[in-house]
């Protein structure tokens, strides 16, 4: 009796869990059973009755178990069930019925295989390229003249076609809510659709093991309205300035100087192609893999020493002196 | 020599043994068993290297080419070699169970010859190959041909050291007709290799 | 010795196992005779590569050469015609289950797909 | 290495040739250190398995506290993100490769060779040198630590991350090539295994009459054998990607990195089942012992768990499901993933079949046995729901998943392998384990399991990546994190419970009678501990499950009767120790094989070879190591193959010549007569003819071990 009582308490407390799962709350930004774009939903729509069936057998082999465990407990030593060597017909019966419900189950999965696969196609499809890179992400919108890093900024209600390549090792790329994830692996180009019911800002991450700081590449899917999704696109498809005089200018002397310009692009002043391109940097919330928000004091821990605050970061401490960060800083805030 | 081994001779038994391993169930002996399941298991060993260098033929993205390099009437040579080595080597099992026990290190011998001529052409086409500017690091042909084909001169290579080590055994008297199944089992071994050789030398060599 | 016998074991008949092992062994004129067979098959296989016959015909065709010349090896020089039926069970297993496998594995990276 | 530790008896010295055998003389000692270093007996070999893996479990197991400390809270501090990944790699190799694979491999040894009535492996030297190049394989691995950093790549090691240029320091060699010689360990093992089980089984034991257990002992068997050398050759691609330059995973040379992950789950899902086939196997001997009734369809249960073997050869495609193989790749192997389920199902029922009706007792074997049922079966379901891929696209690579594979592999293989251990302890040590410690072993362990692993479904559903080291709060899953760390907390309480109860039971002494259990299979008709040479006399087998058709028939209504006079227990019923000076008698006769150093001296090349591999890559000079291995390698194997098996071959005139004066001292030495009182050698001499195997009259029966020969 012991047994079932405690049972009973573990598969409330699990069953109070799902429940908690179902209702997807804000406070679950990566929740997976709460897509909130069509792609997503297709998947959701297809795991929610597999759940179901797999619930029911769950139920049906837990209660067999338990039933046998309690009912037919020797009572005293002298006794002897009969000998019951199988039942052909029984073992039949328990071979057929699982196989047929996965026939079920595999005909709306290979539908569902089948539907995802199909690329997104048409006028209003917008095409960004991702690369993967140890361990932040880039995005290309090719035709618009747009390079930006860690965000993915997209038109709500259109489908965006996404072609995926890795600069180095093998990452995922996964907004849980948009799409399930699909692997970006060096050599290979692989293609995904991801879509927003609402504009809104969306979490996702890097999924597939990438090295030491896999933990920290994250990344934000931006959804806008449609006009400010072109807004967007011409704020960020212009070269940025160049300030000449005061803090800021001093600090794009330093850029150069320090070598910050062979690693990062700044349209219009410099082309490294190492780091993320920071020609509208302040353009973006997050930096960093969406490890940091992008904020002044955030900026100057990160100069200080990168390593040091994202593990292995392939951007190196550069031994910059306080002075010579807020420069810097100075003039990555004119990036906008 | 001729003296030694005549006497040596004359201590070999000529009555047949009983077969001691009618004593297991299936009437196979415990060490051929191992040994076919362990052909078994070399099958996939090689079959992912074949399947490896079949994925990247034509893959490289800069040269030498299969068709750079290939010296189709050499290689054929050397497989005819290996082919016949296999000849060699069921005329020694011949041999031993006949009881025929100069025969037997003759064809031995023969066999472990024709091996070691089999891998000298192996290590002059390499070293052509080298020569020619492939090695391991040139392109994924080189790592996948070397790869490949080294690992099948290893399995020749200790091929040979087990046949001489039979023969060495046989002129020390002490490989008799009732332990014939030595070699058996090490000729098994041997014609592996040798049919693993054929298909290497059609799907790398000659298929286009 | 007497010993039961062994029903359900594959082979289990001492005798007729017996008889295997030294009745329907080939001869050495029979071991030359494969031999000389494997030697025209490689000698084929080698003018067909020279041949200007379809890429896919030749390819075809060396293939099953190889095939022939690999199953008469094992039938013949390794016995397997004439050995304990578990033994080739093994091979074919290992054989099968690699040609599968490496073939599916190919296969999903587009290798044989035009 | 010297030669022998006790200086010999005189007696010994005078008839000893000094130059046979090769470099070392023959070990003597039939008891101590030594005696277990040198031992080719597949009962100690068995318990040497089990004791290295239980102890490489609780390394796994305190690995896996770490990380669940470190994942206790958000932003967590306890490891750094390098730290993390080592330990999460050591901590998946270490429970795959070195403690269940090993641990199965110690009921493999142990249990196999009673159950199909044989006194040892086919090859018992080869089976030494199995254990010993296991045992060098972690050791050699563990070394990592100390050695610069531990592998950090995955228990998968992907590449490109694992090549060179990612992962530049010697952790990453360290595991390529410790799993190197743990798959050798394992393929020799594998092979040993099958040659027994086909060709040693006791006069009568049909493959149909053979236990359920060694049934699945025989599919993994051949699992192991057919997919070692697939990852085999992985390791070696990447081993060559290192240390030549080689470009098989260079994609800037073309290569593809998703080679490396087909060849690896080419391996990997069959070792999957590799892992929990044994377990099943246990499972299915402890429920119809304490069921009273036959195991339900045996026929079934063994086809079921040979459809399973096939089937996992075709499925490996769904740990891939997000590489982008397109959509027909991903159907078919959706689909032959989702269909593995039937052969499963049935085994499921057929064990709940079994119970039905019966007349169950709960003892903590049984607790164990039915807590498999329950728990695999979540995890079988979770694996269901992996396989329909397109859902999977948001599964794989999270917690959901990480909860599916420890509910399988902890829910499933380490549930149904201490089903094993308390079920066939009193065989192995002669002991009692203590009933109630057992209970409370048993409820923490489930308790905890579920606390520990349950959540992680949730986790992984609600968006957490496996592998971070570190998570943020915004992702509001600190709740479950916490409690699934508890649950690891609990599962460690629950371990030592059992390692008390292990103490105590060693303190204690309850002796086991021969047969505890009332249980059907051949191992329970002997002592508790077997004696040395297992069976006095080689039984011959009616039935299945001969041991029970040997104390009971079946009344018209199908239901046990107790035989009158049971022939069948060599070891009486209830009473453990009125045999034994019986057995002595009987065992003075017995040809066992005798001990040997060279399966250690053989075993010890490989991590030698194994370090000049990875200190090659860095100075060239260190290959000279790997020379170096391999002529110990070499050298012990040569060695080995000189020293003949306890029984020498018959018609080798130079053999028995060089041995005869030792060959009756080493039987004298194995045998038990030995262990009392070793003055008996010189008389045991005269009795035994050199080569008298075949004059033994208890040999030569259909079990009796075969010579070993001049195997490999
Ligand atoms: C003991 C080990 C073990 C076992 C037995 C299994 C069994 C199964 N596994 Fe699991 N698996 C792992 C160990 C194991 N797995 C590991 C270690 C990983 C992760 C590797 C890594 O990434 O690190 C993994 C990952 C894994 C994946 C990849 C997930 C991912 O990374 O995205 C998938 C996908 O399909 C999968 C599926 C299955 C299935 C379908 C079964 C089936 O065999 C289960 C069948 C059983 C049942 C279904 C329950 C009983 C059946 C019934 C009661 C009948 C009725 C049922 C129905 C009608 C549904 N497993
Ligand atoms: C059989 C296999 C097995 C087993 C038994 C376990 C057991 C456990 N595992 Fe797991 N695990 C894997 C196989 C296994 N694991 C694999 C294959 C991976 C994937 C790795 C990868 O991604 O590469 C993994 C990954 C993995 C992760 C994910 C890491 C990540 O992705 O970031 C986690 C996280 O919680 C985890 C936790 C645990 C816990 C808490 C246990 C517990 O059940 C452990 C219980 C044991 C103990 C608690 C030991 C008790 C010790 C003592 C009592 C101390 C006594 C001390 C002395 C005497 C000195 N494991
Ligand atoms: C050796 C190359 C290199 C140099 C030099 C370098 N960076 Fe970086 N930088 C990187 C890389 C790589 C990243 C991405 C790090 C990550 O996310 O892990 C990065 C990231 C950044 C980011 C965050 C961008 C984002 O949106 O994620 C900023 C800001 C930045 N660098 C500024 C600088 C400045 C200022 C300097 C000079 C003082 C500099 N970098 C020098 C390589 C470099
Ligand atoms: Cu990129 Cu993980
Ligand atoms: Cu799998």
């Amino acid at each position: 009796m012991a047994r079932a009582g405690r049972l009973r308490v573990l598969w409330t407390t699990a069953a109070a869990g799902l429940l908690l799962v179902a209702c997807g709350n804000q406070e679950l930004p990566q929740n997976t059973l709460d897509p909130e774009g069509p792609v997503a939903r297709k998947l959701d729509n297809l795991i929610d009755p597999v759940f179901v069936v797999a619930g029911l057998v769950f139920v049906l082999v837990q209660g067999l178990v338990l039933y046998s465990a309690l009912r037919f407990r020797r009572r005293s030593d002298d006794e002897a069930p009969r000998q019951v060597h199988g039942n052909a017909k029984l073992e039949l019966g328990w071979t057929v019925a699982p196989a047929l419900i996965l026939l079920v189950v595999s005909v709306a999965t290979v539908g569902t295989i089948a539907d995802i696969n199909r690329r997104a196609e048409g006028a209003d499809v917008v095409n960004v390229n991702v690369i993967g890179h140890q361990w932040w992400w880039e995005f290309e919108y090719p035709g618009r003249g747009v390079v930006t890093a860690n965000e993915l900024h997209i038109p709500a209600g259109r489908p965006v076609a996404l072609k995926l390549t890795s600069e180095d090792v093998i990452h995922s790329f996964w907004p849980p809510k948009l799409a399930g994830k699909l692997d970006v692996i060096p050599g290979r180009e692989n293609f995904m659709t991801v879509e927003a019911d609402e504009p809104g800002t969306y979490f996702g991450q890097c999924a597939e093991f990438c090295g030491l700081s896999h933990a920290d590449m994250g990344l934000r899917v931006v959804a806008h309205t449609s006009g400010d999704f072109d807004e967007w696109v011409r704020t960020n498809a212009a070269p940025a300035e160049r300030p000449n005089e005061g803090e800021a200018g001093e600090g794009a002397a330093l850029f150069r100087q320090k070598g910050c310009a062979s690693c990062h692009t700044v349209n219009g002043y410099s082309a490294g192609e190492l780091g993320p391109d920071l020609t509208h940097l302040q353009q973006r919330k997050v930096f960093a893999g969406a490890a940091f928000e992008l904020n002044e004091q955030n900026l100057r821990v990160w100069l200080r020493d990168p390593p040091e605050e994202k593990p292995g970061s392939l951007m190196p401490n550069l031994e910059l002196s306080e002075d010579e960060i807020t420069k810097l800083i100075a003039y990555l805030e004119t990036l906008k | 020599m001729a003296t030694k081994e005549k006497s040596l001779a004359h201590e070999e038994p000529v009555t047949p043994a009983p077969e001691h391993h009618h004593a297991t169930n299936t009437g196979l002996s415990n060490e051929k068993l191992a040994m076919w399941a362990f052909l078994g298991s070399e099958c996939l060993l090689f079959g992912a290297l074949i399947s490896t260098y079949f994925l990247y033929r034509g893959r490289s993205v800069s040269g030498p080419t299969p068709e750079d390099v290939y010296d189709i009437p050499y290689t054929s040579v050397s497989s005819f070699v290996l082919l016949m080595s296999s000849l060699t080597m069921v005329l020694a099992l011949a041999a031993i169970q006949r009881g025929d026990y100069r025969r037997l290190r003759i064809w031995l011998l023969a066999t472990a010859l024709l091996g070691a001529s089999f891998i000298a052409g192996q290590v002059y086409e390499f070293t052509s190959f080298i020569r020619e500017g492939l090695t391991i690091k040139t392109n994924l042909f080189g790592s996948s041909f070397f790869v490949l084909t080294g690992f099948h001169g290893v399995h020749v290579t200790l091929g040979i050291v087990m046949l001489l080590s039979l023969w060495n055994l046989s002129l020390r008297g002490s490989l008799t007709q009732d332990r014939s199944e030595v070699v058996e089992i090490a000729g098994l071994y041997w014609h592996f290799v040798d049919v693993v050789w054929i298909v290497i030398f059609t799907v790398v060599y000659l298929v286009k | 010795m007497t010993q039961p016998t062994l029903e359900g074991v594959d082979h289990p008949a001492e005798d007729e196992e017996a008889q295997v092992e030294h009745g329907a062994h080939p001869t050495e004129a029979k071991y030359i005779k494969v031999a000389l067979v494997l030697a025209v098959l490689t000698a084929v296989e080698i003018a067909l590569s020279y041949t200007g016959f379809p890429e896919a015909a030749t390819n075809g065709a060396l293939l099953i050469l190889a095939a022939v010349k690999f199953i008469m090896v094992a039938a013949y020089f390794m016995h397997l015609k004439f050995d304990n039926k578990l033994l080739r069970r093994l091979f074919i297993t290992g054989f099968v289950l690699a040609a599968s496998v490496y073939v599916g594995y190919l296969l999903t990276l587009g290798v044989f797909l035009p | 290495m010297t030669t022998v530790l006790e200086p010999p008896t005189p007696d010994v010295l005078a008839t000893t040739p000094v130059e046979d055998a090769g470099l070392m003389r023959r070990p003597t000692e039939p008891q101590g250190v030594w005696s277990w270093i040198t031992t080719v007996d597949h009962k100690r070999i068995g318990i040497l398995y089990g004791v290295t893996a239980f102890i490489f479990f609780l390394a796994g197991g305190i690995e896996a506290l770490l990380l669940r400390l470190q994942l206790a809270k958000p932003n967590g501090t306890v490891l750094g993100a390098e730290a993390y990944n080592e330990v999460f790699t050591m901590h998946g190799t270490t429970m795959v490769f070195l403690v269940v694979m090993p641990l199965s491999a110690a009921f493999f040894n142990y249990m196999m060779p009673l159950q199909i009535g044989a006194r040892d492996v086919a090859f018992p030297r080869l089976n030494a040198f199995s254990y010993w190049a296991f045992l060098f394989g972690g050791l050699f691995l563990y070394s990592s630590f100390l050695l610069g950093g531990a592998p950090d790549g995955g228990w998968f090691g992907y590449a490109p991350n694992t090549s060179i240029v990612f992962s530049p320091g010697h952790g990453i060699d360290f595991w390529v090539y410790g799993l190197q010689i743990l798959g050798i360990a394992s393929t020799v093992s594998a092979v040993n295994f099958i040659v027994t089980m086909l060709n040693m089984r006791a006069p009568g034991m049909t493959l149909m009459r053979m236990p359920i257990f060694s049934w699945m002992t025989l599919i993994s068997s051949f699992l192991i054998l057919f997919a070692m050398p697939v990852i085999t050759v992985a390791l070696f691609l990447l081993s060559f990607d290192r240390n030549f330059g080689a470009n098989f995973f260079n994609p800037a040379a073309g290569g593809d990195p998703v080679l490396w992950q087909h060849l690896f789950w080419i391996f990997g899902h069959p070792e999957v089942y590799i892992l929990i086939l044994p377990a099943m196997g246990m499972v299915s001997e402890v429920l119809p012992v304490f069921s009273r009734k036959p195991l339900f369809g045996y026929p079934v249960m063994v086809f079921s768990g040979i459809a399973i073997g096939f089937m996992g050869w075709g499925v490996w495609v769904h740990h891939m499901f997000a590489v982008g193989l397109g959509p027909v790749a991903v159907s078919a192997f959706s689909l032959s993933t989702m269909f593995i389920a039937v052969p499963t199902g049935v085994k499921i029922f057929n064990w709940i079949a079994t119970t039905w009706k019966g007349s169950l007792k709960l003892t903590t074997p049984m607790l164990f046995a039915m807590g498999f049922i329950a728990m695999f079966t979540i995890g079988g379901l979770s694996g269901v729901t992996h396989a329909v891929s397109p859902h999977d696209r948001q599964q794989t690579d999270t917690y959901y998943v990480v909860a599916h594979f420890h509910y399988v592999l902890f829910g499933g293989a380490l549930f149904g392998i201490m089903a094993g251990i308390y079920y066939w302890w009193p065989k192995v040590f002669g002991t009692m384990l203590d009933e109630r410690l057992g209970k409370l072993n048993f409820w923490t362990w489930f308790v905890g399991f579920n606390l520990a692993f349950g959540p992680m479904h949730l986790l992984g559903l609600q968006g957490m990546p496996r592998r971070i080291y570190t998570y943020d709060e915004s992702l509001g899953l600190d709740f479950w994190n916490m409690v699934s760390t508890v649950g690891a907390f609990t599962i460690a309480f629950s371990v030592l419970v059992f390692m008390y109860n292990i103490w105590r039971s060693h303190k204690r002494k309850v002796k086991a009678p021969a047969d505890p259990w009332d249980a059907r299979t051949l191992e329970w008709s002997i002592p508790s501990p077997p004696p040395h040479y297992n069976f006095a006399e080689i039984p011959t087998v009616h039935a299945l499950d001969e041991f029970w058709h040997r104390k009971y028939t079946e009344d018209d209504d199908g239901r046990p009767v107790r035989v009158a006079d049971p022939q069948g227990g060599e070891g009486g019923d209830d009473d453990p120790d009125h045999d034994d000076e019986h057995h002595d008698d009987e065992g003075h006769g017995i040809h066992m094989p005798s001990p040997s150093y060279y399966p250690l001296v053989a075993a010890f090349g490989l991590p030698v070879m194994a370090y000049g591999m990875v200190y090659g890559r860095s100075s060239g000079q260190s290959y000279v190591v790997v020379v170096l291995g391999a002529v110990i390698l070499l050298a012990g194997l040569f060695a080995w193959a000189m020293e003949p098996s306890a029984e020498p071959e018959e018609h080798d005139h130079e053999m028995i010549e060089a041995h005869s004066g030792e060959e009756p001292v080493l039987v004298a030495a194995g045998g038990p007569a030995a262990l009392e009182d070793g003055g008996q050698e010189s008389g045991e001499k005269g009795g035994q003819p050199a080569g008298g195997a075949s004059e033994d009259p208890t040999d030569g029966g259909g079990g009796g071990p075969a010579p070993e020969g001049s195997g490999p």
